[in-house]
């Protein structure tokens, strides 16, 4: 502790000016509903067989899923704790380090420190019997954010909110046939095997291709662990042996700007592959800037208003829809300048 | 007074599976660049083996450390972790210029290192332990200093990753110079002959007067220190510090890459030469299947078997 | 039991050329040769630890094949194997029923493990808490348990490679008793040592191996000594004459009066309680006791290899004032060790390494090693101590015992000490190393070497020491010196120091009891 | 003693840690981790270690979640089945083929992974559980408060540590771990008990993975990473030596629950950065096994 304390006190960053993220959410950067989207059914407390309550008294366990090192996941922490000091709820916090069986854990401990509000980052859609069941005897309303928990709904969870990683995956697919003009080969940089993110915005990418532009063909298809490293290290390899290629797609932006790393320093100039993206950091909308993206659909992470307001108009015994999809933004190279700033 | 006691040795042992031992990693690098020459598009390009050269070096440093410590019998699996902090360590300091951060991130793998040796030198705890505890402990304390993966844009720290000398990256030169410092210091130093005599049989080396456990306290500062590089120098190239995701299980890399070259786990042998193969072999392999495009089931499944068929091959004989 | 022309090829060497060896029922039977001469490997073929090249075996009538050491355990074959072979970490009693512990309900009942196995080793002259781990008995009792191991299980052939290296006289005669009860049982005995005499005191028959032939076969009592080394040796009768029991000359000469090595007053935590000793230059100094009587621990700690509690340790006139080895090397302080494999010798390493670990910061600069001064300091020992082996880069592993102790002996001359401390120096070395050891030991004190000289072989010890300090329990008793020094004063003194403090000497009550419990068995 | 320490201070810390369902849930989530660290108990008595838990324990939750569609007996015989053989492979390539077992069962770790990918399709397919399988109130359900999957571990551990301490073949693991080579000369069948030790770690893993797999209700594919460190982390603090020949069952359940004990402070703390709880964790670790060295060094002095 003591070394870290040294070692931290005497640090100078690069850039001492950067301030990191605050979560802050000005209106434009908030999460904004898809109209009508969702199955458009809904929950309510009475449905639930839940008493009504209310949420400036409850204590709100939140369990994040990964360590909150990139963007995305620091962006909805912050953007949790953030609404929750707006609101005055008290709220505690668990994170799960990219470890499942610790996330089950996580909430169970969430629980016991009376947690009476949960709202859950899931790093997995299933296997969340054991804290539903718990969460049921002790009557603990949750609120699944990002990714869907698989149960009933209004049985098992309250409401889902999160963005449609398949529709994402269908936008960058839209992206690349406008990028290549419905031609070219095509390589994915998937996210993490055995991941529903990976699934679905490999599954949504996959159909609309298929569908709407024949022209393109999809050769190659590895793994780059949604790190930048990992894209960085496929993309190397994938322009050592198809030196054809015409557009990457990254399942999101960290393996995104790998991949613009390798592509650099391969010497390829920008545009002379195109990327496409799915997240909406920063860095990746500037790279727009820069020439090298082309296009990123945003994954908007800034959960905490919707989640709040879901848990309170379920607290008073509204009508809750029981999922409530984002209408995701889309950057490109006409609205990367101002819309810039609504990036993370 | 004349010959007494001649043991029943012979000089001319055949050597036909001795020879396989011993070049048997060689073999597999040939088998798998005939291949790829054959099969795999492109392959054959300076731009591709400078790629290879490349993506291998952050391995190979490791493994020459992990080398070092295998030889005196112990092992090292807080690499990966000590990538990390000196990784964290590059961006708390970048501020100080390029010099001073990438030397305190090289202090801090030494420090780390020395931890290390010292529980196992001085306090006897068995390496895999100290080492664990170092692993979880210290991908902890990386991420505590530096919570978030941070881009780096200072030219000098770019250049290092990407810029070459006389058509070689920088990073390749590194790797090679370590690997003949390595290479000098096992084959020509006291020290280096210390290490496998404590690995081959420590009480021996004790009664021998031996300084055994500073030899041991040393050899796991070197394995921090080449750790440190190996972070800096994949920091360089990623063109960000990411303690979260660099080095992730890149220790069983390093493990298999010096166990491959036929270096024994137990102790009391090493091959610099032969880990360097290793590590290109692993290296080539992982690069043949995402070349030829194969699902990620199949690189786990073929990595086995390689890995097994590998060290079968090198493994002792003649025991019974 | 019987076997024809078996055969056994290792990597390199046949180590079994065509053996043709019997067994009759209720014989002690010898079994001779020099280092490396196939003795533990015919051992290991007979019961199934290595398979045979070539051959057949017959056992009882039937041709047989153990594919496993358990096999020949379950045909009625027990074996102590030459490096005693038990689990240290284990308690005792375990280690004695292992494979065999008795049941109740299907489940080990360790009440009756227990006492059994206290009343069994009794019998031995071993009395210790057989709960404890065997890794806290001396090498002696371990032997004593790896004995009563092989000979508890119903064993019809009891095969016994080299079981007296680590004892000492009075355990010996236990052993002895032990093998005349088996022998009055009709049990057969198979016995190996470089102990000459032992033999003769109890073997009917014998069989010479040489390079992994059988040379003779017959009985003991037709052949004499010498005509059994020059089997042995391959050599002439007569030319083995000429060298006599052992090769030590007679006195030395001292250089000087005053010594170059004192102790005073070691003590340590548990064994020692205030050893004094001092050796002159060009002197041999013998150190005697029984087994666990602390000789081990005293050079141990005058080579700073073991924490000392108190005690003073001065090297020509300067006192050391680390306790390391590293201090003690440094102060002209060479130990050989007792354990030739875990503490000598670095068995993956080649000849040339082993003998130049210790002296490499003399052989090199900055650090960096001197090749041509290692190979000069190499090839002078390997020439001086006639070390045989198939060139300096050999492994060390590779070597017989008697090459190998003359490896660690050359690593240690290679300091160029002023003192030597040779523990057991000949221990599980043939006849013709032992004489080249012993001729060595005579000629480094003639260069004016003082030399510690702690051995077992009562008669190595008389003939190769001008003075003998006799330990019991750590501490000094007697010191004999100049016509004194004679088997009988020797085995007086040792005996006397019994009689002293017969209450507080566990190992001479051992050995008492032990040599009457083994009546019993008989 | 340790166990009896962490739990005194976690006592007065934090309200509410012995309130029955927190210790439930403790209990339960140590449940799984301790039946992997039954079969790495016996593996590393034998001086050897077993890397490829992890990924097996979630190939058996992925193989269980599949064929539980055919039934609790399919769920539970085709995960063992194969987790076994897996196990046995270690053991033979171990065993006879000597190779060092951290290589080894690195490599087959992978392997698992590697068929755990290929049976879920890349991942991409999770398979449920199907409501009413029999198997699921025997995971699930609890009896007399509590759960059934810490019974089965106590049953597990009572049964693991008899047949360690009063049966020729828990000696015989002892014997092969103290010093293989004389084992082999006294008569034990070394090879065969080792091989016994890995399929049995091989088979428990995988029986955790499938009774996981039933008390989560899927095969989650993303199961099990790292758990195996986690259960030598357990087995050496519960006092087993990493060389081999000595240590019992009864240590490596403790380690297990004081893993999570732990843990559960941690969490019970609150505020604390989730990377600082690795620092905890890592020191933790070292400190335990520095107390035990002292302790063991006390103990032989006297
Ligand atoms: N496992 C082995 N691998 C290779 N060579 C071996 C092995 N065991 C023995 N040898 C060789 O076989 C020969 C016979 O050795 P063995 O141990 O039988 O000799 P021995 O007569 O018992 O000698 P000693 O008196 O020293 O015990 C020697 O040359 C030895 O080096
Ligand atoms: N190589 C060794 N490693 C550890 N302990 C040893 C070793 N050799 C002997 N000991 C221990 O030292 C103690 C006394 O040793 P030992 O019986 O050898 O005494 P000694 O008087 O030197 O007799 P000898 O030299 O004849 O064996 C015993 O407890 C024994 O276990
Ligand atoms: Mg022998
Ligand atoms: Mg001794």
């Amino acid at each position: 502790t003591a070394l870290a304390l040294l070692a931290a006190s005497c640090a100078r960053g690069e850039d001492e000016a950067a301030g990191g993220q605050d979560g802050g959410d000005t209106a434009a950067q908030a999460q904004v509903l898809e109209d009508a989207a969702g199955s458009g059914e809904t929950c309510s407390a009475e449905q639930a067989g839940i008493e009504e309550f209310d949420l400036a008294d409850m204590k709100v366990g939140f369990s994040q899923s990964e360590a909150e090192s990139n963007p995305f996941r620091i962006t909805e922490t912050a953007s949790i704790e953030k609404e929750a000091e707006k609101r005055g709820v008290e709220l505690i916090t668990s994170n799960a380090q990219s470890d499942f069986a610790q996330q089950i854990s996580d909430v169970q401990d969430l629980m016991s420190q009376g947690a009476e509000l949960l709202i859950i980052a899931p790093l997995n859609s299933d296997g969340w019997e054991p804290v539903l069941a718990e969460a049921e005897r002790k009557q603990v309303p949750i609120v699944t954010i990002d990714r869907q928990i698989n149960g009933d709904a209004c049985g098992d969870y309250v409401t889902f909110i999160g963005s449609d990683f398949v529709e994402q995956g269908r936008r960058a697919a839209d992206q690349m046939t406008e990028a290549l003009g419905g031609k070219g080969e095509v390589a994915i940089l998937l996210g993490a095997a055995g991941n529903n993110v990976t699934t679905e915005r490999t599954k949504g990418f996959k159909e609309r291709i298929e569908e709407n532009a024949p022209g393109i063909e999809i050769v190659f298809e590895q793994t780059g662990e949604f790190t930048r490293e990992g894209g960085q290290s496929v993309t190397e390899q994938l322009i050592q042996s198809n030196p054809d290629i015409d557009g990457v797609y990254a399942e999101n932006d960290e393996m995104g700007i790998g991949a613009v790393t390798a592509l650099r320093g391969a010497g390829k100039e920008p545009g002379e592959v195109e990327i496409v993206t799915v997240d909406g950091t920063e860095e990746a909308v500037q790279l727009i800037l820069d020439g090298w993206v082309h296009g990123v659909v945003e994954s908007n992470p800034r959960f905490g208003p919707l989640a709040f307001d879901a848990h309170e108009s379920f607290g008073k015994g509204e009508e809750v829809p029981v999922e409530l999809i984002i209408s995701d933004r889309e950057y490109d190279a006409d609205n990367a300048e101002e819309e810039r700033s609504n990036a993370y | 007074m004349t010959a007494i006691g001649m043991p029943a040795v012979r000089v001319d042992r055949t050597r036909a599976v001795p020879w396989l031992q011993e070049y048997g990693v060689y073999i597999g690098v040939a088998a798998l660049l005939v291949f790829n020459l054959v099969f795999t598009p492109h392959f054959l390009s300076l731009e591709n083996f400078r790629t290879q050269a490349v993506q291998v070096t952050p391995v190979l440093i490791l493994s020459l450390g992990m080398a070092l410590v295998i030889a005196t019998g112990g092992i090292d699996l807080s690499v990966g972790s000590v990538m990390a902090l000196s990784a964290a360590m590059i961006s708390l300091y970048l501020g100080y210029g390029p010099v001073v951060a990438v030397l305190v991130a090289l202090v801090a793998g030494a420090a780390a290192g020395a931890v290390n040796g010292a529980l196992v030198a001085f306090a006897g705890v068995q390496a895999i332990v100290a080492t664990l505890a170092m692993m979880i402990g210290g991908r902890g304390l990386s991420l505590v200093l530096l919570p978030q993966l941070d881009g780096i844009r200072n030219p000098g720290i770019r250049e290092l990753g990407a810029g070459e000398a006389l058509g070689v990256p920088y990073l390749v030169w590194i790797s090679a110079v370590l690997v003949a410092v390595v290479v000098f210091v096992v084959r020509r130093t006291v020290f280096g002959r210390r290490i496998v005599a404590i690995g081959g049989n420590r009480r021996a080396g004790e009664l021998s007067g031996l300084p055994v456990r500073r030899t041991l306290l040393v050899v796991y500062v070197l394995c921090g220190l080449l750790a440190a590089v190996a972070g800096v120098l994949a920091t360089a190239r990623l063109q960000a510090s990411d303690p979260n995701s660099i080095g992730r299980l890149i220790e069983l890399s390093a493990i298999t890459a010096v166990v491959v070259g036929g270096t024994p786990l137990q102790g009391g042998r090493v091959r610099i030469a032969g880990t360097v193969a290793g590590a290109v072999l692993m290296q080539l392999l992982v690069s043949t299947l995402i070349k030829h495009d194969l699902p990620p089931s199949w690189t786990q499944i073929a990595q086995t078997a390689v890995i097994i068929a590998a060290v079968y091959v090198a493994r002792e004989r003649g025991r019974k | 039991m019987r076997t024809r022309g078996l055969t056994k090829r290792f990597p390199g060497v046949l180590a079994l050329d065509g053996v043709d060896f019997d067994l009759s029922h209720g014989e002690v039977h010898a079994l001779v040769g020099e280092n490396g001469a196939g003795k533990s490997t015919l051992i290991k073929v007979l019961t199934g630890v290595y398979a045979p090249d070539g051959g057949e075996m017959r056992y009882r009538g039937e041709a047989v094949r153990f594919d496993a050491p358990l096999r020949a355990q379950q045909a009625g074959i027990s074996t102590i194997y030459q490096e005693v072979n038990l689990i240290p970490l284990l308690s005792v009693a375990r280690n004695l029923f292992l494979g065999r512990e008795p049941r109740r309900f299907g489940l080990i009942d360790f009440a009756r493990m227990h006492s059994e196995a206290a009343g069994i080793l009794r019998d031995y002259g071993v009395d210790v808490d057989v709960t404890r781990p065997l890794q806290g008995l001396s090498m002696g009792a371990r032997q004593m348990v790896a004995l009563a191991r092989a000979v508890v299980a119903d064993a019809r052939v009891v095969i016994m490679d080299e079981p007296t290296s680590s004892l000492e006289p009075r355990e010996v005669e236990t052993l002895f008793s032990v093998i005349g009860g088996l022998r009055e049982r009709g049990i057969t005995v198979v016995y190996v040592s470089h102990r000459l005499d032992e033999l003769y005191r109890i073997c009917d028959r014998v069989t010479v191996l040489r390079d992994g032939r059988v040379v003779h076969t017959g009985a003991l009592a037709d052949l004499d000594r010498l005509g059994l080394i020059s089997l042995m040796l391959g050599r002439d009768a007569k030319e083995v004459e000429r060298q006599g029991a052992t090769t030590f000359g007679g006195p030395h000469e001292r250089r000087a009066e005053e010594p170059v090595l004192v102790a005073d007053g070691l003590r340590d935590r548990r064994r020692l309680h205030g050893v004094s000793l001092a050796i002159r230059p060009g002197e041999v100094l013998g150190l005697g006791g029984l087994l666990g009587s602390g000789r081990t621990e005293t050079a141990r700690a005058i080579a700073g290899a073991m924490p000392l509690r108190s005690g003073r340790i001065t090297v020509a006139g300067v006192p050391l004032r680390r306790r390391s080895t590293a201090a003690a090397i440094a102060a002209g302080v060479s130990m050989l060790p007792e354990d030739r494999k875990s503490e000598g010798i670095i068995p993956e390493l080649s000849v040339r390494e082993n003998i130049a670990l210790a002296a490499m910061p003399r052989l090199s600069r900055f650090g960096l090693v001197s090749e041509r001064r290692i190979d000069r300091v190499v090839d002078v020992f390997v020439e001086r101590l006639r070390i045989k082996s198939a060139g300096t880069r050999q492994k060390v592993a590779e070597l017989s015992g008697g090459n190998q102790q003359k490896v660690l002996l050359a690593r240690w001359l290679a300091l160029d000490p002023k003192v030597l401390l040779l523990d057991e120096p000949t221990r599980g070395i043939d006849v013709g190393a032992k004489a080249e050891v012993q001729r060595l030991v005579d000629e480094l004190a003639a260069e004016g070497l003082g030399v510690l000289l702690i051995s077992s072989d009562l008669e190595e010890l008389i003939e190769g020491a001008d003075r003998v300090v006799v330990l019991k329990d750590g501490a000094v008793v007697d010191e004999l010196s100049g016509e004194e020094v004679s088997e009988g004063a020797l085995m007086r003194a040792i005996a006397a120091g019994d009689g002293d403090a017969a209450a507080t000497d566990a190992a001479a009550e051992a050995a008492e009891e032990g040599s009457a419990g083994a009546e019993g068995v008989r | 003693m340790v166990l009896a320490a962490v739990l005194a201070v976690a006592a007065l810390t934090i309200d509410g840690f012995f309130s029955v369902g927190n210790l439930n849930h403790i209990a339960v989530g140590a449940a799984f981790p301790a039946i992997i660290a039954l079969g790495m108990t016996f593996v590393i008595i034998t001086g050897g270690i077993d890397l490829s838990v992890g990924t097996v324990f979630a190939l058996a939750g992925v193989l269980a979640a599949w064929a539980s569609q055919y039934g609790s007996l399919a769920a539970l015989a085709l995960p063992l089945g194969v987790c076994g053989l897996i196990g046995a492979l270690n053991g033979v390539l171990i065993a006879k083929a000597r190779l060092a077992p951290f290589i080894v069962t690195l490599a087959t770790m992978l392997g698992a992974w590697g068929l755990m990918l290929a049976v879920s399709d890349e991942g991409s397919e999770t398979y449920v559980v199907p409501d009413g399988l029999a198997l699921t109130p025997m995971v699930q359900e609890r009896f007399l408060g509590i759960g059934y999957p810490v019974l089965l571990v106590l049953v597990l551990f009572a049964v693991g540590g008899v047949a360690l301490r009063r049966t020729g073949w828990g000696q015989n693991l002892y014997a092969v771990g103290g010093n293989e080579d004389a084992a082999a000369l006294m008569g034990v069948p070394v090879a065969r008990t080792k091989i016994s030790a890995y399929s049995l770690s091989g088979l428990l893993a995988g029986l955790a993975g499938a009774l996981n797999a039933v008390w989560l209700g899927s095969g989650v594919t993303i199961f099990g990473i790292g758990i195996e460190l986690d259960a030598i982390s357990a087995v050496v603090i519960g006092g087993t030596l990493l060389a081999g020949g000595y240590g019992f069952v009864s240590g490596s359940l403790v380690g297990v629950l004081l893993l999570n004990v732990i843990q559960n402070i941690i969490n019970g703390i609150g505020g604390l950065s989730s990377a600082f709880q690795q620092v905890v964790s890592g020191s933790f670790l070292i400190t335990v096994v520095l107390a035990q060295n002292y302790l063991s060094r006390r103990r032989e002095g006297n």
